[in-house]
């Protein structure tokens, strides 16, 4: 069997056969098709199964709106669940198989609900499933999960590739249709810049599947046509393939672009590009969808929409059955029947539920009116309808026209609300249109062609006249064909269930049990029932389901009013959404200027932030990290060791009134800072709370160098611009960041004094005495490149911090190891900088949390009362500055074996392990391998009144508790005598 | 009427049409003991145990709208009690209990499922401070596991293992947390309330705040005056414009926060799983949905909606961290409204002003408080005292300097 | 949304970085008799309006400027955009 | 003679990339030193900046060329911008410093940055995928600066003609910078 439903005519290239394949039956198409269309050539009509009944479903539309027909797409990784089939654009090589299904499509197993579907009316499952109460997670859930969703993820990771972009237009211009390319044509000639997206594959709209003649040409051919024109404009973007999914603030639209998705492989290329369109003006021409009418069993494989049938037929050539009867309620369902009965599709029956004469002679075809399908027969496909007045009309496909609703849901976006129009029987935009936006032709209640070409041209025109843009050239113009609506919903007389949301299975029972049971707000019918939350959004679905909703509730539907519509119009992949930032592209690395040296020398490698930081070097035969940290550590302390210390931010704080400036933003005092000394400096919040430290040089009267903690880098310049540019304007003072412009290194031991003196040039003095603890100053080395050299130690040690051009950092590296050599200098990474720390007591992240007070920290003394300060003064309520404060203190094992556990909480001896005794917690630990102990640093209540206590530090997570000593937080060198060497 | 598997299908043999409403739309009365603005999650569930357990029937809760339609029909649905403060985290597990009883105390199926929610962490400080945290929900009785990569790699082996920017290096779970359907449990709760005597009064905005020599009298609606002797706040997104109608400002901003679902899908995800390392969380509904969300967009608004870089943020991070699902469609995005407090955590509190009440702050936490929230709140109202789990949940902490900031970022709302 | 930069025209909103309603630019006189009151309204107590809204915005992704943007919380319509430190001198601020 | 010598190794150094039409080039050193005006002494340093180079300090968000076309100068913000002018000695601030006489407070930010030319007809299209900034002629002419962020790095892009462009990002992370352009290129080829 092949392609036996196909006829002549329509937009497809039959010079080209492609092969593809459905539930692994092998078919063929042409160029043009969609696969819904190539599934009708070859008669394939069941497609899928409903949500909840497992109800066999075929095809309903022609569009983006298909409740329906939804499968897999490609296999494997390529895997795409939920795919509409009636946009999926045929390639060769397609696969496609169906879904929700437990055996074959057609014998799903599942398909037994249906028949229990009396017990499983709106919302039963609230009722239910509540006894006994285990149940729920371990028998219930599980099988009602399972049965539920639709596709299938392949769970393999997304193999394609996806990117983004930004556009920018004067008129941005959604949908091809009419009144779209008449917009755009408009605007075009006029030499503003336009984009015109459509989510199609071939522009034109409802001009490919109608009959209809603009300018006295084929509306197909005139769609042609002006899209060519428009292609060739240097000041048009054309963009196929493309939905405008969302309407944002201030002219900004959420675009997706289709790039490879109608060929079998990328090819390296995004699949789909995710734009960001920024417009000055937005028409909106999305069109209008046909909505159907609720009748008993109207949800058989062969029903479909009457302007879908037309669609199939005018555009891909393709007839979806032999016998086809028409049930309407509008004008427009006739010219289905007319468009058939002209390309030879037998049509028997033209069901009418207006009492009225025929809107048009076709010859050969019966017209019944006043009359409206009840019920029908056919599991799997259509065999007949049965009609209210009880005759039997035999037939396979039935084309349904319950009239057309305006696409408005962009309009909504924002605070657009819809108004009723009773003239077409529908909504229309209304409230307030999101900024720069003016709708045109169906989309706006403009239902005929003539109409739409019009208002195409006139909101075009209108738009860019706001722009200070005279329009060119006149309207394109059509005959207005009959469009004559009246509304009719759903099919009273049919005792059989109705379907509403074909796709979750919501039937007009369930809006009539859920007004009943008291859900009567739309919101509350949605919510109860799942009308119109399925991957269509109620496209076909919501209207008739409020306005039956009105009919129940004796409201009129304007009273009943919509959901609303939210973004985006159409499904958009999350892979899309994220762009290229995934995997390692998530987010930018940052490297320190010695990170190829680190890489060549073993290093392994932390994210500390964006950065990549060396966390320790592992020599030939050390077993573990521990080994290697230990070694660097010990190394440092017993001779020298150098650290890459760049990540800290370096902000150049300089001006007149610099230091006045630091004065205010730190809490200690930094008005007589001399020059060449470093302070260190505590930041507050100015709720009082640490925010963060760090040191700060002089290095001239007006020029300061101040750092910061590598994670609040940014956030701390943040904040001193808010104080210079807020708080005092009228300050001279001038920050730009250089954290990435110097190499920094930290050179600490012993030895450091003397490996330094290898490299800095002669002429710079940095004895003792000459360059004290807390000194700084800018030097040269390696024979005049300038340096900048800093007297301080984080390691507690006889330490420099030297910095270098950034440039010179991977050079500088090898020069120190160099010049270290003759004392066994090592390189130390993250981790034995933290050990170091820890046995200092200095205060890092862990400690500095956002939580904690300098009184917390044990530095409640830096916190200046003599002038003010951000932070200063809310720093004083009364519960931060309780007695019973949590104090920095530090902590070791009572069993010198063991190993403390940051995170551990403290309890008093005799307590309960409660969260009313608790006392407090670890916040770091480490191995100190020149104690040969773990050690750690915590918060306790009076933790300095407390030492020599043993507390218990429970860590139920670990199921373990230890007793640990509350001891001084200086664990080496607590006079600082090394330091001051 | 008692809802069972019984009555549905005695009701389905029937066709129907025995089902009776579930909640009565009476007309507002002149005056009541207790008026609660707001229907929402925490409104209704106040109304409903002040008449289950403090036996206080003579009450009104006012909605502008619909019952249910604030933050209650627009979250991501998410039980868990994994705080850390003192101030927070024994009420967060009343909650947690609260919930795991929900349905047989209320005859209601709101779908509580206790399928999980791990929190991943991806440096080692993280990791103390989950472990830090794990411990404390021990301390108050909660439950918690430290898992490590290899335990993840067995259970979640979609997660990005081994291309990841910011690698997994384990993670804290609390078994106990997971999803419950969120609009059954307004639907519960009014049910609930509605059956032992409560008027919810759908559709009547309060307009006016009436106050006395320093004393509440009632309220001001779109449907006349309605006096009460106390008036409860219970409207978190909207506390800022109900509170400025009694002349107070408060330690509160309204943001927007945006959720995400996707197209309906077979079961993936086990439970909820946070990315530690951007902004993303997400959870499977029953009906197959990838229910998401991340940070709030960051600027002050009533809008309901919000903007492109967010959503994008979000997805990023859910890419990032589980890859499988970039052929997954996102359906619908939506905002809510925020009560983002100074430091992150809410208030249950008397005002300065007697016999008016406030209940509010919540951030985008509000939703699994809201059965300690509606018990604590209603034991403030019926008794004039805290519950003892909600003694630090006061306005007047900051002027007293006690924080309740799990996430130490201070009085930015934004932040937290 | 489009943040029309007073110097540099509209730029994204992305490019900014959000703080809070501009009353943070009047910071109180930390010696007022009654500082600590005034200290903890400003810190704490906000207007939070629905509706117009002056706030600050950092351009952070720009050129570091702070600006006060008047926005409507409702429909997030923007009506004026200033430099802060503008702002903040013709509210009085200095050194 | 000191014992010790550094070699310079700017990231990105030796880029040089074609794609179709187009091409992606590290300029050679590339100094760029920043200047701020002082409070009170704005027009004090704008006189010396114009005697030193030419040229008047352009409006923010412009740039424009030295007399003697040897210099960039780019205005950044309201009281700060930057000098870019080759040179390769690491002493760019002190040569910036004496040319404006001190007259404004300058920082050294040669190598804060990176920097990559790309120029040729496609860079417009490539650029799209990243840069939020509206470059069509009539928004972005030449001469145009704007500070800006692509993938989620903060970048300076300077339109210098027609079809090139300057693009200075932070030097830490230069190759995820490059790589970003890189693929832009690559997924519109």
């Amino acid at each position: 069997m092949s392609q036996v439903n196909r006829i002549n005519g329509g937009l497809i290239d039959r010079s080209k056969v492609l092969n593809f394949s459905f539930n692994g039956r092998n078919m063929q198409g042409h160029p043009g098709d969609t696969l819904v269309s190539a599934l009708l050539a070859n008669g394939q009509t069941l497609v899928g199964r409903s949500f909840k009944y497992h109800r066999p479903r075929g095809i309903l539309t022609a569009g983006s709106e298909e409740p329906n027909a939804l499968v897999h797409l490609r296999s494997g990784a390529h895997q795409e669940p939920n795919t509409r089939a009636t946009v999926t654009e045929l390639f060769d090589g397609l696969t496609a198989t169906s879904q929700n299904h437990r055996g074959s499509l057609e014998h799903d197993l599942m398909a037994i609900t249906d028949f229990a579907s009396p017990f499983l009316s709106a919302g039963f499952y609230y009722k239910t499933f509540m006894w006994p109460k285990a149940f729920w997670e371990k028998v219930y859930e599980p099988a009602i999960r399972k049965s539920a969703g639709l596709g299938r993820l392949s769970m393999k990771d997304d193999p394609d590739r996806y990117d983004k972009g930004f556009l920018h237009c004067d008129l941005l211009v959604i949908g091809a249709g009419a009144a779209g390319l008449s917009a755009a044509l408009t605007a075009a000639r006029s030499g503003a810049r336009v984009i015109l997206a459509d989510e199609d594959f071939t522009p034109g709209g409802r001009l490919n599947s109608e009959t209809l003649s603009v300018e006295n040409m084929a509306g197909q051919d005139w769609a042609r046509m002006t899209v060519a024109e428009l292609a060739s404009m240097p000041n048009v973007r054309l963009m196929t393939r493309t939905t405008v999914y969302g309407a944002y603030d201030h002219g900004t639209y959420g675009a997706l672009e289709r790039c490879t998705d109608h060929l079998a492989t990328s090819d390296g290329k995004p699949r789909q590009v995710l734009w960001r369109i920024y417009s000055k003006r937005t028409v909106l021409a999305a069109g209008a969808t046909e909505r159907p009418i609720a009748f008993g069993n109207n949800d058989r494989p062969g029903i479909m929409m009457a302007g879908a049938v037309r669609t199939y037929v005018n555009r891909y050539g393709v007839a979806p059955g032999r016998d086809v009867a028409v049930f309407t309620n509008n004008d427009d369902g006739w010219r289905t029947a007319a468009d058939l009965v002209a390309r030879g599709v037998n049509v028997t029956t033209i069901i009418d539920s207006r009492d009225a004469p025929a809107v048009m002679n076709i010859a050969g075809v019966r017209h019944i009116r006043a009359t409206a399908v009840m019920d029908t027969v056919g599991r799997k496909g259509l065999k007949s309808v049965t009609l209210t007045s009880g005759q039997v009309v035999p037939c396979d496909c039935l084309a349904v026209s319950g009239g057309w609703n305006p696409n408005v849901h962009l309009t909504c976006h924002q605070r657009g609300r819809p108004e009723w129009r009773d003239d077409i029987c529908a909504f229309v935009p209304g409230g307030p249109l999101p900024v720069g936006m003016a709708v045109a032709g169906a989309a706006n209640g403009s239902m005929t062609l003539g109409a739409a070409l019009a208002e195409g041209h006139a909101q075009a025109t209108a738009q860019l006249d706001a722009l200070g843009v005279k329009a060119k050239g006149d309207a394109p113009t059509a005959e207005d064909e009959p469009r004559a609506c009246a509304a009719f919903w759903h099919v009273k007389e049919s005792t059989k269930r109705a379907w509403v949301d074909q796709q979750n299975d919501v039937t007009v029972k369930d809006i009539k049990l859920a007004n009943h049971e008291g859900f009567r707000s739309v919101e509350l019918l949605k919510r109860y029932t799942t009308m119109g939350m399925a991957t269509d959004q109620g496209k076909t679905s919501n209207i008739a389901g409020l306005a039956i909703l009105a009919e129940a509730s004796g409201k009129t539907i304007p009273e009943v009013g919509t959901t609303i519509f939210r973004p985006p119009y159409t499904p958009v992949p999350l892979g899309a959404l994220a762009g290229r930032c995934r995997g390692e592209d998530f987010r930018p690395y940052r490297l320190t200027p010695s990170h190829k040296w680190a890489e060549e020398n073993g290093a392994t490698f932390v994210e500390v932030g964006n950065w990549l930081r060396a966390q320790w070097f592992a020599r030939p035969g050390e077993k573990g990290w521990r080994d290697s940290v230990d070694r660097e550590a010990l190394q440092t302390r017993q001779s020298v060791g150098i650290c890459d210390v760049t990540t800290l931010g370096k902000i150049d704080v300089q001006g007149k009134d610099a230091a006045e400036f630091l004065n205010k933003v730190y809490a200690n005092a930094f008005l007589k800072l001399p020059v060449g000394k470093v302070r260190y400096g505590l930041m507050l919040r100015e709720d009082g709370i640490c925010y963060d430290d760090g040191t700060t040089a002089r290095m001239a009267e007006n020029h300061f160098v101040m750092t910061t903690t590598t994670a609040n880098a940014v956030l701390v310049f943040r904040r001193l611009e808010f104080a210079r540019q807020c708080l005092w304007p009228g300050l001279d003072v001038h920050l730009i960041s250089t954290t990435d412009g110097w190499a920094q290194f930290a050179v600490a031991g012993p030895n450091s004094r003397s490996l330094l003196r290898k490299v800095i040039d002669e002429d710079h003095d940095i004895s003792n005495e000459a360059f004290p603890f807390m000194g700084c100053g800018e030097v040269t080395v390696c024979g005049g490149m300038p340096a900048r050299l800093f007297r301080i130690s984080f390691s507690g040690e006889l330490a420099f911090e030297i910095a270098v051009p950034a440039r010179y950092g991977n050079s500088m590296m090898d020069v120190l190891m160099e010049a270290g050599q003759e004392f066994d200098a090592v390189p130390y990474g993250t981790e034995a900088l933290g050990v170091m720390r820890i046995e200092k007591g200095h205060a890092a992240g862990n400690e500095l949390n956002g939580q904690t007070t300098a009184l917390n920290l044990g530095l409640g003394g830096m916190v200046s009362k003599k002038k003010d300060c951000i932070g200063q003064t809310l720093s004083q309520r009364p519960e931060m500055n309780r007695d019973d404060a949590i104090r920095l203190v530090g902590f070791r094992p009572v069993d010198r074996a063991r190993k403390l556990i940051a995170g551990s909480h403290f309890i008093t001896h005799g307590d309960d392990a409660t969260m009313s005794n608790d006392q407090g917690w670890m916040t770091s630990v480490a191995f100190s391998p020149s104690l040969d102990h773990s050690i750690g640093l915590g918060f306790i209540k009076r933790g300095h009144e407390r030492m020599g206590e043993i507390v218990r530090a429970v860590s139920p997570v670990h199921d373990t508790e230890m007793d640990v000593e509350i001891v001084s937080a200086h664990f080496i060198d607590p006079e600082g005598e090394r330091l001051r060497a | 009427m008692r809802y069972s598997a019984f009555k549905v299908f005695m009701q389905g043999l029937t066709g129907n049409k025995g089902w009776k409403p579930v909640w009565r739309e009476p007309e507002p009365k002149p005056e009541y003991d207790i008026i609660i603005i707001g229907a929402g999650g925490h409104g209704l569930s106040t109304a409903y145990y002040l008449a289950k357990e403090f036996g206080l029937t003579n009450i009104a809760v006012l909605e502008k709208g619909w019952l249910g339609s604030g933050n209650i029909g627009r979250n991501t649905t998410i039980i868990r009690s994994n705080y850390m403060l003192p101030g927070n985290e024994p009420f967060y597990e009343f909650s947690l209990k609260l919930w795991e009883d929900l349905e047989q105390d209320f005859n209601y199926n709101a779908m509580v499922s206790q399928r999980s929610i791990l929190n991943l962490f991806h440096s080692d400080a993280q990791r103390d401070a989950f472990v830090r945290r794990g411990n404390a929900m021990f301390l108050a009785g909660a439950d918690a596991e430290l898992a490590d990569e290899a335990q993840l790699r067995r259970e979640l082996p979609f997660l990005d293992f081994d291309n990841a920017r910011f690698p997994v290096k384990g993670g804290l779970y609390q078994r106990r947390g997971g999803t419950v359907r969120h609009d059954a449990v307004a639907w519960g709760y009014a049910r609930g309330a509605d059956s032992r005597g409560v008027d919810i009064i759908q559709n009547c905005e309060v307009t006016g705040i009436d106050v006395e020599n320093g004393a509440v009298r009632g309220v001001q609606t779109s449907r006349g005056a309605i006096r009460a002797r106390k008036v409860a706040m219970c409207v978190a997104g909207s506390s800022g414009r109900v509170a400025a109608m009694a002349g107070m400002r408060l330690p509160i901003e309204s943001h927007v926060l945006q959720a995400f679902v996707s197209e309906g899908l077979k079961p993936v995800l086990p439970g909820v799983i946070t990315f530690g390392a951007g902004h993303f969380y997400v959870s499977q509904s029953d009906k197959g949905g990838l229910v998401f969300g991340g940070d709030i967009d960051g600027y002050n608004s009533y809008a309901q909606r919000g903007n492109l870089p967010v959503v994008e943020d979000v997805a990023e991070g859910g890419m990032a961290i589980m890859p499988m699902i970039g052929r997954a469609r996102l359906l619908r995005s939506w905002g809510g409204i925020m009560d983002m407090s100074m430091d992150g955590s809410p208030f249950i509190d008397k005002t300065h002003i007697d016999g008016l009440y406030f209940n509010g702050g919540w951030c985008y936490g509000g939703f699994k408080a809201t059965p300690a929230s509606g018990y604590c709140y209603a034991h403030l109202l019926a008794r004039d005292v805290p519950h003892p789990t909600a003694t630090e949940m006061r306005l007047d902490r900051f002027k007293r300097g006690h924080l309740i900031d799990e996430k130490g970022q201070g009085n930015q709302p934004n932040l937290h | 949304m489009i943040i029309n930069h007073p110097l540099l025209g509209p730029r994204d909103a992305a490019e900014f970085i959000y703080l809070g309603d501009a009353s943070l630019i009047d910071r109180p006189g930390w010696e007022d008799p009654d500082a600590d009151e005034k200290f903890y309204e400003y810190g704490y107590l906000r207007d939070n309006p629905a509706g117009a809204h002056q706030e600050l915005w950092y351009h952070e992704q720009g050129d570091r400027s702070w600006l006060v943007v008047t926005r409507n919380t409702l429909s997030h319509e923007i009506t004026n955009v200033e430099l802060a430190r503008d702002v903040a001198k013709s509210r009085g601020r200095d050194r | 003679m000191p014992e010790f010598s550094l070699v310079s190794t700017p990231p990105l150094s030796g880029t040089d990339l074609t794609f179709g039409d187009s091409r992606v080039t590290s300029p050679a050193d590339l100094a760029i030193v920043s200047f701020a005006l002082p409070l009170g002494g704005e027009s004090a340093a704008k006189t010396a900046i114009k005697s030193a180079y030419g040229v008047a300090v352009p409006d923010v968000g412009k740039s424009v060329v030295a007399k003697d076309e040897q210099a960039r100068l780019v205005r950044l913000s309201v009281d700060q911008g930057f000098v870019i002018f080759t040179h390769d000695t690491p002493d760019a601030e002190r040569v910036v410093a004496a040319a404006i006489k001190g007259k404004a407070y300058t920082t050294d930010q040669t190598d804060v940055w990176c920097a990559l030319e790309i120029s040729g007809p496609s860079c417009r299209r490539a650029l799209e995928r990243i840069c939020p900034i509206d470059l069509h002629p009539d928004a972005f002419a030449v001469g145009d600066a704007a500070r800006t962020t692509m993938e989620h790095l903060g970048t300076l892009i300077i339109r210098t003609d027609e079809h090139t462009f300057l693009l200075l990002s932070a030097s830490s992370s230069a190759g995820s910078f490059l790589h970003a352009v890189e693929t832009s290129f690559q997924n519109v080829m």
